[in-house]
């Protein structure tokens, strides 16, 4: 077996999710490294898509990968660059973020965004009883956030029409932002039954918002993407977190254990893996939790 | 013309020009009057104090701009300095607390954040006074090295206070005093000892005349290098009194902690009237300017009259409107 | 006169808020003449310029060109009909070379400069005035009397029917006033009528063919120059009869005040020793340029220099800044007002008490003592102002000039430095200014005076010394102190030995 | 000394100041020598020509900001101006395409990029001259707006080209001349027009006026607000034609576009030589600034000796020291 080299680009760590991103990036990095001798991975971060294009093309020129994990910063912008690669005879492995072109990738790992919004339209719907007012607070303005925004909005419209939305922030993945608008909603909803958060970032400051308020009418809080801080809560029965759905950011230690395995063996690879995002809840909570995770 | 010998008679500049100082603050009130207008709810006691509060961050960091921008300097990296002393303040008090921890660590976490501060002002200062390199730079730089320490702290995720030391410390944000929570005290507070300052004190006098002309300073005598290094300071010490009321709110802090504080300061210090070319500014038109700020955010989220994609828009609508009613006049 | 003036004020007047600078001005000036203006500091002189040059409008009155009523909305329109300005303060662009300020706004060249042909007949317009200066230098690395020869220099590049030069010669030396009056007249040869306004009556005399004295911003006089002397001119002025110019010199008090040893300004000034005794006046003359002014930059830690040796009142002491300097009792006052000497955005309290502020702070600012303060160097120093709270830079030059010396003067110096402190101040004016350097040399201080003018050299100092190529060259007292002598000196005629101040205590 | 009357010798600023002027150009010899250290692959024919390809659009946007900033104006907004344009110009090209497409309509919506560009600088430049508002308010305020619009037209996702067109525009930024990559050839172009027109024209001459001291040059008739109006047209044009470059490479514009890219190009400005307050500056500088701070970014992806964490420590220490080796002499 000759000497592979694996590139794995991902997003800088600017917030919680990422920030596990690339923990895990590195962690597997090391653990690939141990278990095939000949194989070198490279991880690099990128603060944008732009500066993530620039480093794939790097990765290619310099560093001659053979093969490359991407988890792109953004879909559409990145597609273009990939397919590059992949004509040039880069194995290309795409995660979570599918390119707006599927011929630009040999495998898919994914995230599952629809599925994120759509359990979670699901658990709120039927933990109301299918009544009451619920508040969203939504991410950056991305192709992601829009997924799972949609997904919930249709689980609400098609299986549970008197839950009424009330409002739509964003919210940013920030708990700085998911504390503002929450106190805002607080001023503006004197009823609100429950909160979709959409991240965990956005739901730590969720919380410290209706804890300040003191407000009690409010049955609970629904994040999203498994931070540890989040699953720990609901091991422990916390009153207003009592479930979460996974996006877990370990899917890119799944992706790059795969390509690995790929490369290093010659065998083929699933052209699609989905990472289902399923629902934590105090049962299988502890299935879930990795304390030794940034995120 | 007047006998020039008896000169001391002083008219008071014109109606509209002082009018013309007063912009930020009818800004605010014109704000004020439409968000009641879309929704009642704004004027109540507890909205109005939820904004004054989170007006407090920014409002101090903005008081510490004031004086930077003043003295014909500017300081990008408010934010990641804010990010970075809440990461090290935090685990510099567990690391003490070891999972438990009182009172007493907390005082000592608060006096190490002011220390980084200052520290990290004095390097700034040093950096920009002695070494003759042009603030928006060094700024930019120090805005790139703070976050990436914190990030390396934190590997990426966030820092958080153990609950212990979480709950001591929460009553620093969410206590009140007289019925004001307290941020908004330590806000007023600053304010005030930085229009004191800046009104009534040498070191204030010589602000202003470094960013009148820094050269005119020099021959009068005034330690410009000392006075320049002392203004990142005391930027550097209101950015940790920002910090020391921002931890106890949510308990930790993340790479995401403090990103485009720095346009937000500069923002509520140019809207509060004072100009970016330095020489002259005024304390409270930064107060009003960071509450405008903070309130176009909080009747934003109060109304669902414009699609939420144009929020940012109205933002902008808003501050180049105030702006506008306060502008300079041509000499 | 019979023929139509070339230029008429009818009723000019001009306010500024409530006070009314200018009331109803009203004389004519004859075609290819030199009219002087003069009147003392805040008369309003450079205010009616400012108007004929379109730079200010009026506030009701009419200017006429050749019997035609004008209005200018702008300087452009001014210069369209051959009216020029050369401004008082500098209006030049620091960051732009001398030939790129000299054409400003009149470019040479089609779509693409022609920089060579401006670089040329900037040159040309600089050689003019006997000037030898790259045209291709940024402004910013000029010197005070460097920069009012470009700015003479941008005037003469521009074909002016109508040249008006405010104080074109406070800041120039006897060298180069006397070339830039034989252009003067060149130029009235030419058919150009000139407006001259300058505080330098003897000046005034020597070239005006005509004369109009502005009092309190009102027409006292206007007629010929012939017949009337500096003296004549100078009781117009005021109003009333001045006494001799130069009050009596007082004598040294033998006690060593300043003694500076082996100072070094790298570029500028070279193994300068002297000593100031107290009560002493001592006055520095050289040609512009010969280093003066770097010299004592240097000594007050303003400039990169080394020295061997300072010692203030006996005392061994590194000056270093100019807050040392301040401390051991030096202080100096910059020719560069506008850049060096005052915060012109700044109203006047704060620009009196910038260097005083510790006797104000208790420990906030005691804003009222402050104000008192100023009232009282108003009152001391006959700063003429409309009102107390305007900005510096609202003050008539001269008036600007006294502020800032009141400003060093607050510190209750030891030793005064005066960098050309009397530049655009009146006659009636200056005459206080040299009673009050008499005054504090008899009270017991040492007083150096840096100064272009040879006359109020001689008039003021006990003691001289001719600084050359940065060089002591000279040491002058007594029977010695004549214009001859000193010339002699400067231009490297005649010349001591170095040593010469080595040991004289 | 020489004799005052024949000063010529003040002619030519000393070897040392000149030195002092090639500062950035010295910073980037150093960064690349020590980047052929860490990695001999970076002196590669096609890392210098991909180094300089990405340099491109940051260069062309800065060399429009060294215009604005010799102005002693500043513009935040050229990011989301640039997000701006990038997604209506796609949009309009799919429209007109409607599915297929080809070189017609790609110079349509060249063309209206560039219209959008100059409209936007137009806009804020008229706001500015006229308005007399400090322009960091006003391209603050526009940021926002620009950016909430392109969300609004993007309904909070991403926009594209469509595949027909993406393939007829890509060779814009992909095809080379002379084995030269067409964006380094445009960028080329850029520099050198824009050298030429702030050091040989009018409008150069005045806008360094203007930065320098506005009342002289309102004084000398120069008509200060057209020519400030035509700095952020051009500002604004350059913004286009980044885009231009951008869209084929990319092919797709969303909320995210353009973020902090202001920073870097008024960063790329000042580490090349130009002063934040205006009054003079140098394209080539910034030409340096530019692929300086590309560079880093490459060596960066490079190397691995540092952890990815600190990627920005990294950056900020380099501009920093760059901006020392070529601060300004104390007068
Ligand atoms: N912009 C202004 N605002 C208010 N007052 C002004 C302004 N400009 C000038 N003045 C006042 O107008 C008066 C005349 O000033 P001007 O500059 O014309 O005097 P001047 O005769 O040129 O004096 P000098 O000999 O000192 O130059 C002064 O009292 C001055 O303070
Ligand atoms: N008329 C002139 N022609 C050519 N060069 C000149 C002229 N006047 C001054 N310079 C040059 O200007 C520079 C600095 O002049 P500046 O007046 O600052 O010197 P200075 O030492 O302050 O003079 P002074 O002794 O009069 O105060 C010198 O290099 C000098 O050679
Ligand atoms: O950054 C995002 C994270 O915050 C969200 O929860 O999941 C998707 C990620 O890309
Ligand atoms: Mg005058
Ligand atoms: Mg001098």
């Amino acid at each position: 077996q000759t000497k592979q080299v694996m590139g794995v680009s991902i997003p800088s760590a600017d917030h919680g999710w990422t920030g596990g991103v690339v923990y895990w990036a590195n962690e597997t990095k090391k653990e690939l490294e141990k278990m095939y001798p000949n194989l070198t991975v490279i991880v690099k971060t990128a603060k944008d898509a732009n500066e993530q294009a620039n480093q794939i093309q790097d990765m290619y020129t310099v560093n001659k990968i053979g093969a490359l994990v991407i988890l792109p910063q953004e879909s559409a912008p990145l597609t273009r660059p990939v397919a590059n690669l992949k004509n040039k005879g880069v194995f290309t492995v795409v995660v979570d973020r599918a390119l707006t072109d599927p011929k630009a990738q040999d495998a898919y790992v994914a995230g599952d965004n629809p599925g994120l919004g759509r359990v979670s339209g699901e658990y709120v719907g039927k933990t109301l009883g299918g009544k009451g007012n619920v508040v969203v607070l939504r991410g950056i303005a991305t192709v992601i956030d829009n997924q799972r925004v949609d997904a919930f909005d249709k689980v609400m419209k098609e299986k549970y029409p008197n839950i009424k939305i009330l409002d739509r922030q964003y919210a940013n993945w920030n708990r700085d932002d998911g504390f503002k608008v929450m106190q805002d909603y607080l001023t503006r909803f004197p009823k609100i039954d429950a909160v979709w958060a959409q991240d965990d970032d956005i739901a730590v400051g969720v919380l410290k918002a209706i804890e300040q308020a003191g407000r009690k009418d409010i049955k609970f809080v629904l994040g999203g993407a498994g931070m540890k801080e989040m699953i720990k809560k609901v091991q422990d029965g916390d009153p207003l977190i009592t479930a979460d759905v996974t996006y877990p950011p370990n899917m890119i230690r799944d992706a790059m254990l795969l390509t690995a395995k790929s490369r290093m063996t010659n065998t083929a690879m699933p052209k699609t893996t989905i990472i289902p995002s399923v629902l934590v809840t105090k049962d299988n909570a502890a299935k879930f939790y990795f304390p030794k995770s940034p995120f | 013309m007047t006998d020039p010998s008896t000169a001391t008679k002083t008219a008071r500049p014109p109606l509209l020009s002082r009018l013309g100082g007063l912009g930020p603050l009818l800004g605010l009130l014109a704000l004020m009057i439409v968000a009641t207008l879309l929704n009642s709810d704004f004027l109540t006691v507890s909205n109005l104090s939820n904004v004054l509060t989170r007006a407090s961050f920014i409002g101090i960091i903005a008081v510490g701009a004031t004086f930077v921008i003043i003295s014909g300097g500017i300081d990008l990296s408010v934010g990641s300095m804010a990010a970075l002393i809440a990461g090290s303040m935090i685990l510099i008090m567990n690391a003490l607390g070891g999972g438990g921890g009182g009172v007493g660590i907390i005082a000592v976490g608060m006096l190490c954040a002011l220390a980084i501060g200052a520290g990290a002002g004095l390097l700034q200062g040093t950096f920009i006074a002695r070494g003759r390199i042009e603030p928006f730079i060094v700024t930019l730089g120090t805005l790139g090295i703070y976050r990436a320490v914190l990030t390396y702290l934190s590997e990426g995720g966030s820092i958080s206070l153990n609950n212990t030391l979480s709950d001591a410390y929460s009553p620093v944000y969410y206590s009140k005093i007289l019925g004001v929570p307290l941020p908004i005290i330590v806000f007023a507070v600053v304010a005030l000892l930085g229009g004191l300052l800046l009104n009534r004190t040498r070191y204030g006098r010589y602000v202003q005349a470094i960013g009148s002309n820094e050269q005119v300073a020099r021959y009068a005598a005034v330690d410009v290098n000392r006075v320049k290094v002392i203004t990142y300071m005391i930027q550097g010490i209101c950015v940790a009194l920002a910090t020391l009321l921002y931890v106890p709110r949510l308990g930790s802090a993340s790479p995401s902690t403090g990103i485009l504080w720095e346009l937000e300061a500069i923002a509520a210090v140019i809207i509060g009237g004072t100009a970016l070319k330095g020489g002259s500014g005024r304390i409270w038109g930064t107060v009003v300017g960071a509450v405008l700020l903070l309130s176009i955010e909080n009747v934003l989220n109060l109304t669902s009259i414009i699609s939420v994609y144009l929020n940012a828009a109205v933002q902008g609508v808003v501050i180049i409107v105030v702006a506008f009613l306060q502008r300079g006049k041509r000499s | 006169m019979t023929a139509v003036p070339a230029v008429a004020f009818r009723t000019v007047t001009k306010t500024f808020g409530p006070v009314e600078v200018l009331h109803g001005v009203t004389f004519d000036i004859g075609g290819a003449e030199i009219h002087a203006l003069i009147g003392e500091n805040g008369a309003g002189k450079s205010t009616l310029m400012k108007i004929l040059g379109g730079y200010q409008p009026p506030t009701s009155g009419q200017i006429l060109l050749d019997g035609q009523p004008v209005t200018f909305h702008s300087s452009r329109d001014a210069e369209t009909r051959g009216v020029v300005l050369i401004h008082q303060e500098f209006n030049l662009a620091d960051d732009l070379s001398v030939a790129q300020n000299i054409f400003l706004g009149r470019e040479l060249g089609g779509a693409l400069l022609n920089d060579a042909e401006m670089n040329r007949q900037a040159a040309d317009a600089l050689t003019r005035l006997d000037v030898r200066l790259d045209p291709r230098v940024k402004v910013k690395e000029l010197s005070v009397p460097q920069k009012q020869l470009v700015e003479i220099a941008k005037a003469l590049a521009r074909d002016a029917r109508v040249l008006v030069m405010d104080e074109p010669t406070a800041t120039l030396t006897n060298r180069e006033t006397d070339v830039l009056f034989a252009l003067i007249r060149r130029l009235r040869g030419g058919g150009v009528t000139i407006l001259y306004i300058s505080h330098k009556l003897d000046e005034v005399q020597a070239l005006a063919d005509s004369v109009t004295v502005l009092r309190d911003g009102a027409v006292v006089f206007s007629g010929p120059a012939a017949g009337k002397t500096p003296h004549d001119l100078a009781n117009l002025m005021v109003g009333r009869e001045l006494e001799d110019m130069f009050p009596d010199k007082g004598q040294p008090s033998g006690k060593e005040a300043l003694h500076v040893e082996g100072l070094e300004v790298p570029g500028w000034a070279h193994d300068i020793s002297f000593t100031l005794q107290a009560g002493e006046v001592l006055g520095f003359a050289g040609l512009v340029g010969s280093g003066r002014t770097e010299l004592f930059e240097g000594l007050l830690g303003l400039r990169r220099h080394t020295v061997r040796q300072v010692r203030v009142a006996g005392r061994p002491t590194r000056l270093d800044s100019p807050g040392r300097a301040a401390e051991a009792g030096v202080v100096y006052l910059s020719e560069d007002r506008k850049g060096k000497g005052l915060l012109v955005e700044f109203q006047l309290r704060p620009n009196l008490t910038l260097m005083t502020l510790q006797e104000y702070a208790r420990p906030l600012l005691d804003t009222r003592a402050e104000a008192r303060a100023l009232e009282q160097a108003v009152e001391t120093y006959g700063i003429r102002t409309g009102r107390l709270d305007v900005p510096a830079s609202a003050l008539s030059g001269g008036n600007q000039q006294k502020l800032a010396l009141a400003r060093i003067l607050e510190v209750h110096p030891d030793v005064i430095v005066l960098d050309e402190p009397t530049r655009g101040v009146d006659v009636g004016a200056k005459r206080e200014i040299y009673l009050l350097i008499q005054a504090l040399a008899a009270s017991g201080k040492g007083v150096i005076v840096i100064s272009s003018e040879l006359t109020e050299l001689l008039g003021l100092c006990q003691r001289l010394l001719v600084v050359r190529e940065g060089r002591i060259v000279g040491n002058l007292t007594g029977g010695e102190l004549t214009e001859q002598e000193v010339i002699q000196y400067a231009t490297g005629l005649k010349a001591h030995s170095p040593a010469l101040e080595a040991a004289p205590r």
